[in-house]
């Protein structure tokens, strides 16, 4: 349990899919201008994370076992696929929840953060509940990244920032002192 | 050459491709939600200002306005002819007329001409000056000169001159309102550019009880009432009014007599640097 | 166009010898000419603070603790100091001009900065932390009382990152006024020399050797650090003035002490080994950020409710980097970290409007 | 959609709509290899061989691709390049193939890859697609380059493995970090802006009813009528 | 925005096959297939070889250029020249033995990984059980922060420490050390990433030391007597 | 102590037993020294008096004369339109000038009835009916008080009559009499406190019959110990009546933080001092009404602290409703040199003056004249976040984050965060070190959201 927990702490903090990872950055940056969108981007995230994570849990235990280098493809076109047929699952059966979480569903399928994740839980040999501590984390960790970019976004927005940081400068100066401050979780437990 | 794993490693990925294409085949025919793809290339047309000249909430309602045919493509006013061209040329239809209008202001007093009775410090808006008992402008009806109009013009359309006035360039101008909601003194009217007369001011008190607070104000003399053609200006609550469903009637004549230069005689920009020759001023 | 030519009307408006007098038929009789009144809206009088006087009486407060970095590290610490300011100041000055440099508040970063830094450390980076934590930590944010995170620690962060052997080499204390404590006058761009007397910190030790520090020493500043983290008592008695004349939030070096004091008390309770709570209150740079850098008004939340969580949670992070994390000391990081979830806080501990019931829209 | 010329099809990717620096699409590996320009080299090649590739496939076979499973075979296509890339990296150049680690698999995720085969290729013939893909990749090597570069030569005092700094340098750590991934893309997204304001005249203030300047009590001074109160 | 549910009532969309959904996705998916397996056919080969030069080059490393090397697994504490039967050879642990041109054993290679500052260090090392003597080391990954933690790998006087140090190795803070036999100096700015170096080897050598020990014995006997 | 039950109970009041004070306010100095000793005086009539119609809350009134009537002191000359509205009655006997526009004491031209004042003429009011109260129904002292023109004299100028007909779902429990005067440098209630304590009783009686209350608080703050003291000795026998002492505080005067400091209880957001089962009245106007039914007398004169350190001689003065400003600073000595900014009402609500013929009309509590060194222009910071309007706010806005919105134009999102329960009292701008103008863009605020609701409606 303690490993499993150290899973999702690790994920979720110290290695930061957005911020020390540099994984699932476009939507990072896209999505994390209003703290409901962003939270709401983070929720369709975790859930993205859990089905990828399960996919390439069972496509590596029982399809690709001998076609490693099959990997990628497959794990691309399974999510990708799975994605859209929740997404249309959805928009069919709560078009409530579609508006919510939905619209980003297509977002998140073409996200470094979403592959990034199944790969690396193949790397590292995670098993079925450890693949699922780690999705869950990461997604968290993503869903905190950007609460924590919105909700600054939001007071930003109110603030006299100088015509040459409207664009994204000033918002990737920001992930930047973000991401410094997360260096102060680096080695968390490891020692 | 190991053909059983070239064979496999075509199986696994065509098994994989017909799965899903079977599940999105499946999940096409059950779940699918239509919508008209010709609202997001008609938005993607429009000028995205979503400034509301169009009177619709944003470029969007007007694309779905246009295609369900309820407003011509011309009602937005801010699309130069081409695009409107292209719009109406998309969806089949005709781009339709607008008069051009602009917006005119209803004061003339600028700090050279109109008395202050006390200095106002606070915000930077007209809105707020009015609110503290006036902003001191001697005239209660005047411009208080402090760009609230200008601000808000989201086509650059209204420059302040050096007396605080607010000039409103006719070919950036697109008649979208914004300013006459924003004056919080309502000196702005939009006005067809081929109507001419105009009074530049609201000032209700009467003689030199204008005058002195404003040299350009009407102080109700009733000179250009007489010299107007009949019925075309009145005068109410010591104000000279132009009755705008005659105008037709107009003439350069009503502004020959008037002592004040309230009412004017407009021809492209309102307090144009050089005042155009207009017709007519020969008369004089 | 117009029958009346402006410049005539104007003039006969001024004609009249003093605005009001001979105006014939008029029966006002202004006397505008008489008195300026001046016209402003409620309220139309004011407290007499401002935010230059609280800004500058922050810099007063600060300077015995610039002082005793003196007499701790000798003069190269003032040049440290010295140097972190003009960097602050000088770019708060290029770059939004000189009134912007008149509240204070840029003089505070540099100080501040300055203060974080270990005695040796280079002047040009010392120069280059003031420049980046005013450019990317406040400026860039649109200056004052608009920046999320506490420059002078984005600063500091940045260095930290950017240059780790040089901001965590620590001189020994008192090896006397003039003493030559680090390669202070490196060129810049150019790498230390790094033949020095180095110790390491209380905190390194505990970390990396596991022993403490006794309380003595840390108390009265004679260890190893940055420039102001060892004098702690200057530090609590500026705090305690500017607290008393409500200049900083009292609640949050209270209630990052008090977290922190009770976390180190539990865990030491559980193992001794553990370190406890006066070594962790007074090692590092707890008190320099608990007092001058959580309470930077900017960068912590504006609700009381939401200065508790704020200080809380500072004080779990300082915790829990420094007992389980890869780094010796932590304040920095936790400060950052809470600075980011400032805007978080401030949204989710809204006061409950007078005549509303909380959690409900209207009554 | 807009006619266009085949220059302007190729020169848009590269600056006015370059993927990275105007689009900020294809981050991820904009700033997770760029630490060294060899890395960046590396990845823009690779992305320039899935995208041409992709681009090629795709404008050919656009046709004969029903909507409905449009996402999953450009995904499909794209994906199958990608691997190619990571086997042949991984067999020719193992130590870059390391270093790159998994954002040569990231490839396949890269916004910008999709973004162009949804945008462009599925809707032209071939030529313009490959002349739009050349295009797109030159813009990403661009600023990979740009990137790398200044990262590598702050961060390492070296460009391309060479010593270019002088022995006495002290290389600024963060700027191979991921804070300084960020903080260089930041500087060079900031610096185009100020490049880009300084052509044009000062645009005029534009606070309502988006604001209301506040710096007044003092700053009615220069609105302040003493001719009227004298 | 108007939604509406379908069938076909939008103009210009017809209804489609379903059929050609599934079609195109699967022979996509095959001819994708067969595309990658062939190149992957002609990569494999070159990949695995790669690694293998990895292997031999990092032994060459840590033991200084054997004439030979011998590779045993790891299997329920005994040292076995074979991978029992069935076993994921992939997985076990795999120790080498290297001979100088003398034939006489040098020592044994032996890779070992724990977490360091970021995350887990790989580190392969040269040890001698008889002589308790450490006699080299190379790291083999790592994600140590460029330019601090990485000079585990870059620092050559770190390096080159761990050549005839003895073990248990103690880690002491740059030129505070006594001089021992038994110590390496730590990297000042990345005291946690040499520390962990250490400690990687230090573990290792405490969980096989005594199965080399006596590998090594039993081998110098056996070849002892086979000669 | 008397504890009302409460009828709204409201979580977060924790049973709140009454205490002297709300929380939060501001402590501006009270410099009510200048004028706090100076006994009432009569101001001599001047040569014009000019009277707005528009004098009160709601409806402005209708004119009655004509130019060139003459007309009595007390004559009523503009009648009241409608029932949110009162009558306008000559403050001095002479003939009418004019009707016209005219500077108003907001700061704006107004419509306004000018009566040349006649100097020799007598200025008694006319013998007229003193109605005996005691006889009377609620509802005829009601149309009496209307008849009168009187209106709230604690600034809002609010109908008074309105309030003396609660709507029958809302049961009143008590009559609250402010008497707090929480503005700095104004000691006109102060004043009548102490002169006119039997007044102030005797209208509260009148007051308790017509809204049929047992109960009477006068709520005054504790640094008026002589005011309490008078209307202590001279409370009446046999009354449920009580005075309580409250804490120098601004702003105490605020009827919700009045009713919080008496009885605990919160007004609830959106609602009235009726729905919390009382109401308030300024003393001044109790004594107002008190005088109606004294001597029959409608509302023509009032009380005014002419004062400030810009005033040469401060006074308590009985001023005719119409005096113009010019003429009250002259008979009060005149301005000195470094006059800034002259206000009507006190210095944290008053309106600043631009023109000295603008009349003081009922609703004017005093004139405070103050001095450049007060009214200097500062600069305008950027809000650092200090929180010291937050703990300004007497209603506990937050209203750092209102003035950030304000100055982005984003009303819609104000409204969310309460803005409609704003009083406009200045206190935040008061504290913010930063001087920003909060209040004023508040106000701002509110005057486009509800030009908004208007275009939407
Ligand atoms: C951004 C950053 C990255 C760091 N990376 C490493 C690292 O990779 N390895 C390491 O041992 N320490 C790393 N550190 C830790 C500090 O340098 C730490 O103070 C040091 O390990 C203590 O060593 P010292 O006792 O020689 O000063 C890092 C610190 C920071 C701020
Ligand atoms: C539309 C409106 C209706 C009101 N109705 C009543 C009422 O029925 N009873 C009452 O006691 N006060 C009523 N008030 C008066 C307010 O309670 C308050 O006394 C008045 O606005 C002046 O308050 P102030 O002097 O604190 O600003 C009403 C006010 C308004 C604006
Ligand atoms: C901020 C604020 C301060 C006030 N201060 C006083 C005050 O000191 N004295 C007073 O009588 N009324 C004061 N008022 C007005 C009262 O709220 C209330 O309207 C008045 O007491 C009702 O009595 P009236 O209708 O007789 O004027 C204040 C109102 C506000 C909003
Ligand atoms: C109590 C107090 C503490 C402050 N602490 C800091 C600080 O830690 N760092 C800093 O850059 N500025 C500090 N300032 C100054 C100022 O608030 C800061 O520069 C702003 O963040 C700039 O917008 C402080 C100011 C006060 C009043
Ligand atoms: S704001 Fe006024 S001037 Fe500007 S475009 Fe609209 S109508 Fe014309
Ligand atoms: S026209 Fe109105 S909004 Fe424009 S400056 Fe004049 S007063 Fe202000
Ligand atoms: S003016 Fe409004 S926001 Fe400010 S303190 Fe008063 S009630 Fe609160
Ligand atoms: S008092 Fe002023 S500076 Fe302080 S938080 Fe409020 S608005 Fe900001
Ligand atoms: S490249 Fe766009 S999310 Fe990673």
């Amino acid at each position: 349990m303690n490993e499993l927990i150290w899973i999702l702490i690790s994920a979720m903090v110290v290695n930061n899919f957005t911020l020390a990872l540099f994984l699932g950055l476009c939507p990072f940056l896209g999505v994390s201008g209003r703290v409901a969108t962003a939270l709401r981007m983070g929720a369709a995230n975790i859930f993205v994370m859990v089905i990828t994570s399960l996919a390439a849990w069972f496509l590596n235990s029982y399809v690709l076992a001998d076609a490693p280098y099959l990997r990628i493809i497959s794990f691309i076109v399974v999510i990708a696929s799975l994605v859209q047929i929740v997404e249309m699952a959805i928009k069919k059966l709560s078009p409530a929840l579609f508006r919510e979480l939905g619209i980003f569903l297509p977002l998140i399928t073409t996200n470094c953060a979403i592959l990034g994740l199944a790969i690396f839980q193949t790397n590292r040999g995670y098993g079925l509940a450890e693949g699922l501590f780690f999705a869950v984390g990461a997604g968290l960790g993503v869903t905190l990244a950007l609460v924590l970019m919105a909700s600054i976004r939001e007071r930003i927005e109110l603030s006299d920032v100088p015509a040459l940081a409207r664009n994204m400068g000033l918002v990737l100066i920001l992930a930047g002192t973000l991401s410094l401050a997360f260096t102060g979780f680096a080695g968390l437990f490891s020692s | 050459m190991q053909p059983l794993l070239i064979l496999s490693s075509a199986a696994i990925l065509g098994g994989v491709g017909l799965t899903f294409g079977v599940l999105i085949a499946a999940a096409n025919r059950k779940l699918r939600v239509w919508e008209d793809p010709r609202i997001d290339a008609v938005n993607d047309m429009l000028p995205g200002a979503n400034c509301g000249a169009c009177g619709f909430a944003g470029c969007r309602a007007f694309a779905e306005a246009t295609i369900t045919g309820q407003v011509a493509p011309a009602v937005c006013t801010v699309m130069g002819p081409d695009e409107r061209q292209d719009v109406a040329a998309f969806l089949g239809v005709d781009a339709g007329q607008a008069n051009k209008r602009v917006a005119r202001l209803l004061c003339a007093g600028g700090s050279d001409v109109a008395v202050q009775k006390a200095t106002y410090r606070g915000l930077a808006s007209c809105a707020a000056a009015v609110a503290v008992s006036g902003g001191g402008k001697g005239c209660a009806w005047g411009c208080v000169g402090l760009a609230d109009c200008a601000v808000v013009c989201d086509f650059d359309a209204i420059t302040m001159n050096e007396h605080d006035l607010p000039v409103v360039d006719p070919e950036k101008c697109t008649a979208c309102n914004d300013c006459v909601e924003a004056c919080p003194l309502g000196l702005f009217t939009l006005m067809p550019m081929d109507q001419h007369l105009l009074v530049q001011c609201r000032n209700l008190l009467h003689g030199e009880d204008a005058t002195d607070v404003c040299a350009v104000a009407c102080n109700a003399c009733g000179r250009c009432v007489q010299d107007a053609a009949p019925g075309l200006i009145e005068m109410r609550t010591n104000l000279a009014v132009i009755d705008y469903s005659k105008i037709e009637l107009e003439n350069a004549a009503a502004i020959a007599r008037c002592p004040t230069g309230a009412i004017t005689w407009l021809d492209g920009m309102q307090f144009a640097e050089e005042p155009a020759a207009p017709a007519g001023s020969e008369a004089r | 166009m117009s029958t009346v030519d402006r410049a005539t009307a104007a003039a006969r408006l001024r004609g009249i010898p003093g605005p009001g007098a001979g105006r014939g038929a008029s029966e006002r009789t202004p006397d505008w000419g008489r008195v300026a009144l001046q016209l402003t809206a409620s309220p139309h009088i004011k407290a007499p603070d401002s935010t230059e006087r609280i800004m500058w009486t922050v810099v007063a407060s600060l300077l015995p603790v610039v002082l005793a970095a003196g007499w701790y590290f000798g003069v190269s610490a003032w040049l440290v100091i010295g140097t972190a300011t003009v960097g602050a100041v000088g770019t708060e000055r290029l770059l939004s001009g000189g009134a912007a440099v008149r509240d204070g508040s840029a003089a505070i970063t540099g100080i501040l900065l300055g203060l974080t830094l270990p005695a040796g450390m280079p002047l040009w980076m010392a120069l280059l932390g003031g420049v980046f934590g005013i450019a990317f930590g406040k400026l860039l944010f649109g200056g004052l009382g608009q920046n999320v995170f506490n420059p002078a620690l984005v600063g500091r962060a940045f260095l930290q990152a950017a240059f780790p052997v040089a901001i965590t080499t620590w001189p020994a204390p008192r090896q006397g006024f003039l003493a030559q404590v680090g390669d202070t006058f490196a060129l810049p761009l150019m790498s230390p020399a790094v033949d020095v007397t180095t110790t390491a910190t209380p905190l390194a030790e505990m970390k990396f050797e596991g022993t403490t520090t006794a309380l003595n020493d840390l108390v009265l500043g004679s260890t190893a650090g940055s420039l102001g983290e060892t004098a702690g008592i200057l530090i609590l008695l500026g705090g305690a003035y500017l607290a008393l004349r409500n200049y900083l939030d009292w609640r949050i070096p209270v209630g990052i002490l008090g977290t922190v004091a009770l976390l180190s008390a539990a865990l030491n309770l559980v193992d001794p080994a553990f370190p406890d709570p006066l070594f962790m209150i007074f090692s590092g740079g707890l008190l320099l950020g608990a007092v001058y850098m959580a309470t930077d008004m900017v960068t912590s939340p504006v609700t009381r409710a939401g200065a508790w969580i704020f200080a809380a949670g500072i004080g779990f992070l300082v915790v829990l980097i420094r007992v389980w994390g890869g780094l010796p000391e932590g304040v920095m990081y936790a400060i950052l970290l809470m600075n980011a979830m400032v805007p978080f806080i401030d949204r989710a501990t809204q006061p409950r409007v007078f005549g509303t019931v909380r959690g409900r829209e209207g009554a | 959609m807009r006619a266009t010329t085949p220059t302007e099809d190729l020169l848009r990717g590269i600056w006015r709509e370059n993927p990275v620096l105007i689009q900020l699409l294809g981050l991820c590996p904009a700033l997770a290899v760029t630490n060294t320009v060899a890395n960046g080299i590396a990845m823009g090649l690779a992305t320039t061989f899935v995208l041409m590739g992709s681009s090629l496939l795709v404008s050919l076979l656009s046709d004969y691709i029903p909507k409905e499973v449009r996402i999953s075979a450009y995904i499909l296509i794209i994906a199958t390049f990608v691997t190619l890339v990571d086997l042949i990296l991984a067999a020719v150049v193992p130590d870059i193939h390391k270093a790159l680690g998994a954002f040569i698999a990231l490839i396949v995720v890269n916004c910008m890859i999709l973004g162009r085969q949804e945008a462009f290729a599925s809707r032209r013939p071939v030529g313009r697609a490959l002349l739009d893909a050349a295009g797109t990749s030159a813009g990403f090597m661009i600023a990979l380059l740009l990137m790398s570069g200044f990262r590598e030569l702050l961060g390492n005092g070296s460009l391309l493995g060479v010593d270019v700094m002088g022995p006495g340098f002290e290389p600024w750590i963060i700027m191979i970090l991921p804070a300084g991934g960020f903080f260089m893309l930041g500087f060079i997204l900031l610096a185009l802006a100020w490049w880009q304001g300084r052509a044009q005249p000062p645009v005029k203030p534009r606070r309502w009813p988006n604001g209301v300047t506040t710096t007044t009590h003092a700053n009615a001074a220069p609105r302040e009528r003493d001719k009227v109160v004298a | 925005m108007s939604t509406q549910p379908v069938p076909g009532n939008g103009p210009g969309v017809a209804e489609v096959q379903s059929w050609r959904l599934v079609t195109t996705l699967a022979v996509a998916g095959m001819l994708a297939g067969l595309l990658i397996v062939l190149v992957f056919q002609w990569a494999h080969p070159r990949i695995l070889d790669h690694q293998e030069r990895a292997v031999t080059a990092a032994v060459d490393v840590v033991l200084s250029a054997p004439e030979r090397t011998e590779r045993y697994f790891v299997v329920d504490g005994q040292l076995r020249a074979e991978a029992p039967e069935g076993s994921d050879t992939l997985r076990l642990e795999r120790v080498f033995l290297g001979f100088d041109a003398s034939d006489a054993p040098i020592g044994y290679a032996v890779r070992g990984g724990e977490a360091g500052f970021q995350d887990i260090i790989t580190v392969l090392f040269g040890y001698h059980p008889a002589r308790d003597e450490v006699l080299g080391m190379l790291v083999l990954d790592n994600k140590e922060t460029p330019g601090l933690g990485d000079k585990i790998v870059k620092d050559t006087a770190f390096v080159a420490a761990f050549q005839g140090v003895r073990a248990p190795i103690q880690g002491v803070k740059a030129r505070a050390g006594s001089g021992a036999e038994t110590e390496v100096d730590m990297i000042t700015g990345a005291t946690i990433s040499s520390r962990a170096v250490i400690d990687i080897i230090n573990h290792r050598i405490e969980a096989l030391g005594p199965i080399l020990k006596r590998h090594l014995e039993t081998r110098v006997a056996g070849s002892g007597a086979s000669t | 102590m008397f504890k009302p039950p409460s009828l709204v109970q409201l979580p977060g009041v924790r049973g709140m037993a009454a205490r002297p004070g709300f929380r939060h306010g501001v402590h501006p100095p009270d410099a009510k020294e200048l004028s706090r000793a100076r006994t009432i005086r009569r101001m001599p009539f001047p040569a014009e008096v000019v009277l707005p119609l528009r004098q009160h809350t709601g409806k402005p009134a209708r004119p009655l004369v004509k130019p060139g009537d003459r007309v009595e002191r007390g004559d009523k000359i503009a009648a009241a339109d409608g029932f949110v509205s009162v009558p306008i009655h000559a403050s001095a006997a002479g003939v009418v000038k004019s009707i016209g526009w005219w500077p108003h004491a907001d700061g704006t031209m107004a419509e306004a009835i000018r009566i040349q004042v006649a100097r020799f003429s007598a200025q008694l009011p006319r013998p007229r009916m003193v109605p005996h109260w005691e006889g009377l129904t609620p509802a005829q002292v009601v149309a009496a008080v209307q008849e009168a023109g009187v209106v709230g004299l604690g600034g809002a100028a609010f109908p008074a009559h309105v309030k003396l007909q609660p709507p029958p779902d809302c049961p009143i429990e008590f009559l609250l009499v402010n008497g707090a005067e929480c503005e700095p440098y104004l000691t006109s209630d102060h004043r009548v406190m102490v002169e006119y304590a039997e007044r102030v009783w005797f209208g509260v009686r009148i007051m308790m019959h017509a809204l049929g209350v047992p109960r009477c608080v006068v709520g005054v703050e504790k640094n008026k110990p002589d005011a309490i003291e008078a209307l202590r000795a001279a409370a009446p026998t046999g009354l449920d009546v009580r005075v309580e002492a409250l804490t120098v505080k601004y702003p105490q005067g605020a009827e919700k933080m009045l009713i919080h400091a008496v009885t605990g209880r919160e007004v609830p957001s959106g609602k009235l001092p009726m729905h919390v089962g009382t109401v308030v009245q300024n003393v001044g106007s109790i004594a107002a009404i008190a005088e109606v039914f004294e001597t029959g007398m409608p509302l023509v004169e009032r009380i005014v602290s002419v004062t400030g350190p810009a005033i040469k001689d401060p006074q308590n003065l009985i001023v005719p409703v119409g005096t113009k400003l010019r003429d009250v600073l002259d008979y009060c000595g005149g301005l000195t040199e470094d006059v800034a900014e002259i206000v009507f009402g006190g210095p944290m609500m008053g309106i600043a003056q631009p023109d000295l013929d603008a009349p003081l009309i009922k609703g004017t509590s005093g004139v405070v004249a103050l001095t450049k060194a007060q009214a200097r222009p500062r600069t305008v910071h950027p809000c650092i976040q200090c929180a010291r309007c937050l703990d300004a706010c007497p209603v506990f806005l937050n209203p750092s984050k209102l003035g950030r919105l304000a100055q982005a134009g984003r009303y819609e999102e104000m409204a969310k965060h309460h803005l409609a329960d704003c009083m406009l009292c200045g206190s935040c701008s008061y504290v913010c070190p930063s001087s920003i103008p909060l209040s004023q863009m508040f106000a701002l605020a509110k005057a486009a959201e509800r030009r908004r609701k208007e275009q939407a409606a």
